[in-house]
């Protein structure tokens, strides 16, 4: 019988290897697996390329992540939030690596790596900086550069609902990488706010088919990131 | 066909029954039209497999009661099909992520030909002038985990189908993992095709006289 | 205000010209917009290229389309079903062209076209006929082929439910192609069984978000394929 | 500032209206962090604007009364929004298909520099040791049909910023078609900055002064 949740979180991180390769869900707070990250502070990997959006804020979830010296390098976006005073430190130090991606690359970098596609030729990041060390060719007289496709060791993921196949569905802005970074990794790793009965997700809206999820755990009431980053709150809790 | 000492070759369902027995519980499974839709009928107890239609449902149930078939839920072959509690529907390019991205475990396909060094030729005869058509094949055996052959061991003429190389089109190279005949199992390994089992009865030397390809015992 | 329903097939597929690239949702007839198809042989147009996984069957639809000799070029993965005899006269005589592209890239190659990537690289066809004519590039050992983006000028998609805004949802297996090519084409022309007011469909479960959308019409009954095919009729009807 | 004649510049709600007023009913238009923002506040009676978020919202509405923020209901400026009748959500590689594929007609950004080919640099001032960050920006310069931008005719500091070559770092190069500043509205055009329309009672010579690149009137 198919039936991905496991116990606990620890349980669901527990196989995250030095030099791993980690996707995180989440754009800012929204979609942001915290519980999972804590725990994954707490199995102790570490040299980790984490591939996510932005680069946490305060000292919770990913920001704390970093804080512990656990992130070789960074993949994303846009590295800078409001409250994000940890990654910007520990890289003007030099201490950490950061490959800083168009966001629409990265998405579709994601999705190819899930999607069994090695490369692809996107007109974004053309003639500007960030398209320097990137093979430029033309198509139709217009000028593109080849992206490859990120494959994952994990991916961790926050979604609304699941079921024991792995189906999944998100709430609002939190969807935003998560059903792509789901494909994306050799382990998707999910928490949940609630497990529904199978049939109880309606399968024409179904987001994250389950064949692309690993393990489930169900964390009814996760952390609240901006509440924890007003608070001054630190993980672990201090 | 009779064999030696009066057994027989093994029936279409022993030979779905062979491939359904090493599917293992949990597995995604895609299924090729024809023969290999019959594997469905012989998942053992206590094992739960999930069914993948390139045509957009994870999922796929048994057939439809008669007067209860839906146009609009089919199955790759055009079939109707039910879908099963817990299925879902998507477009057909999160259907080839699927596929391609390497999350379907197992994929089960007939034959044309099949040579010892896995290639496979399943989709055209290449005969001139013939309508040719592909559907999914080269992308399941582009990207599926592991590719499974069911397929009579030879051609209704009794021509071998288990080949040194494929004379007809192939449809990937390298990419058969293990084949099911109505003679034997034989595995697809580095050191060339392995029997895996045989049909109650049979040889290795008339099985070898049924196949163009060199065989080999463990 | 934004209402893309428009009061007649005729309206919703006037400005088809000649030598249009037409897309056509549907694996056979799950998905295919047959009134529209009627509508596009009693407008006229000719020389199309089409775009769709199969060619058809009996005398209806896309069948009736090819038979009316509108189509110059087929581009689909699978142009042979139990009923189909119009296409492959035709191509034997060699009276019409024939793309033959595995399905998996087909879908991918609309995607792309969808999206604004003119060019991908699959695994799919390497070291088979199908390779011909494709550059080959190898990416972490293993061999790839490189694919293009398409584009079309029309597509043609049958739904289950639309908004006035173009949102729409699909019914099962009848979406297959509908949502992607939704997005490949200059002008989308929907056909959908019911309209429904705006925010009657969940926000999570949209499929095709309006954007992608530009004209729909209400068939409330769409004929069936198989029926028609059964009792041997012929577009237009004798 | 004063102007001549004891006129003033636009303000900064008369450049968002400037930018609204050219904005058609029915478009879909993605609006960036910031002065950008404040366009959605102006748009005309009798138009219906759909607001893309590169986050995974189309149908973005205004900002949620106090105490009914949801925190997973946010722009790509990562503020809380809310959610229009007819809107819908989905991820970002489908967010992205909507910018990359030219499905949106407008984006209006800020800018650090534009150049008179519209050349725009608004991502990093490329300080040494700054974090630098780049979202979606490189994204909608190189998908959307119209790039508008909107800023201050020059810095704080009165330098130019409508520049004839940008020296920050790019976005993208000749991408923007339009710019609305506090003095002008210009095109960009093969035949070079075309002033549109000047804010009242400013003199063209008055805006060459405040201007790098060279201006022309249509």
């Amino acid at each position: 019988m198919i039936n991905k949740l496991v116990p606990s979180l620890s349980e669901a991180v527990k196989d995250v290897k030095d030099g791993s390769v980690v996707m995180l869900s989440g754009f800012g707070q929204a979609g942001s697996p915290i519980e999972l990250i804590h725990a994954l502070i707490d199995q102790g990997a570490s040299d980790l390329t984490v591939v996510s959006n932005n680069t946490g804020s305060g000292h919770v979830g990913l920001a704390s992540l970093i804080e512990h010296r656990r992130v070789k390098k960074m993949i994303c976006s846009f590295p800078r939030t409001t409250h994000s005073t940890v990654f910007p430190e520990l890289y003007s130090n030099g201490e950490i690596e950061l490959e800083l991606v168009p966001q629409g690359t990265l998405a579709e970098r994601i999705r190819a790596g899930g999607a069994g596609i090695p490369a692809f030729y996107t007109p974004a990041s053309v003639d500007t900086p960030l398209e320097e060390g990137k093979e430029r060719r033309t198509f139709n007289g217009r000028s593109y550069v080849l992206e490859y496709g990120i494959e994952a060791d994990f991916s961790f993921v926050k979604c609304e609902g699941a079921d024991r196949y792995g189906n999944l569905v998100y709430n609002k802005t939190a969807r935003n990488f998560g059903p792509i970074m789901c494909t994306a990794a050799e382990n998707t790793v999910v928490q949940t706010k609630k497990m529904v009965d199978l049939g109880d997700l309606d399968p024409e809206a179904v987001v994250t088919p389950g064949i692309f999820v690993n393990r489930i755990v169900e964390i009814n009431q996760p952390l609240d990131e901006s509440q924890l980053i007003a608070e001054n709150w630190r993980y672990p809790w201090h | 066909m009779a064999l030696e000492n009066n057994k027989q070759e093994w029936t279409k369902g022993e030979m779905a029954q062979n491939v359904a027995l090493d599917i293992p519980d949990g597995s995604y499974v895609n299924l090729g039209i024809g023969m290999p839709e019959m594997v469905a009928d012989y998942v053992p107890e206590g094992r739960e497999v999930i069914y993948h239609t390139e045509n957009g449902l994870l999922g796929m149930g048994p057939e439809p009661e008669q007067g209860k078939e839906d146009p609009e839920l089919i199955n790759a072959g055009k079939k109707y099909v039910t879908a099963i509690t817990g299925a879902c529907y998507f477009h057909h390019a999160d259907s080839f992520t699927m596929i391609r991205g390497k999350h379907i475990d197992f994929c089960v396909l007939g034959a044309y030909q099949v040579s010892e060094q896995g290639d496979l030729a399943n989709w055209t005869l290449g005969k001139p002038g013939a309508v040719p058509a592909v559907g999914g094949a080269m992308d399941l055996v582009a990207g599926v985990k592991n590719i499974f052959v069911i397929t009579r061991h030879t051609t209704k003429q009794g021509k071998p189908k288990i080949v040194r190389d494929c004379q007809l089109p192939l449809t990937g190279k390298g990419v058969v993992k293990r084949i099911y005949t109505d003679l034997a199992i034989l595995d697809v390994t580095q050191q060339g095709l392995m029997v895996k089992e045989m049909a109650p009865g049979i040889s290795f030397e008339a099985l070898q006289n049924k196949t163009d390809a060199q065989l080999k015992m463990p």
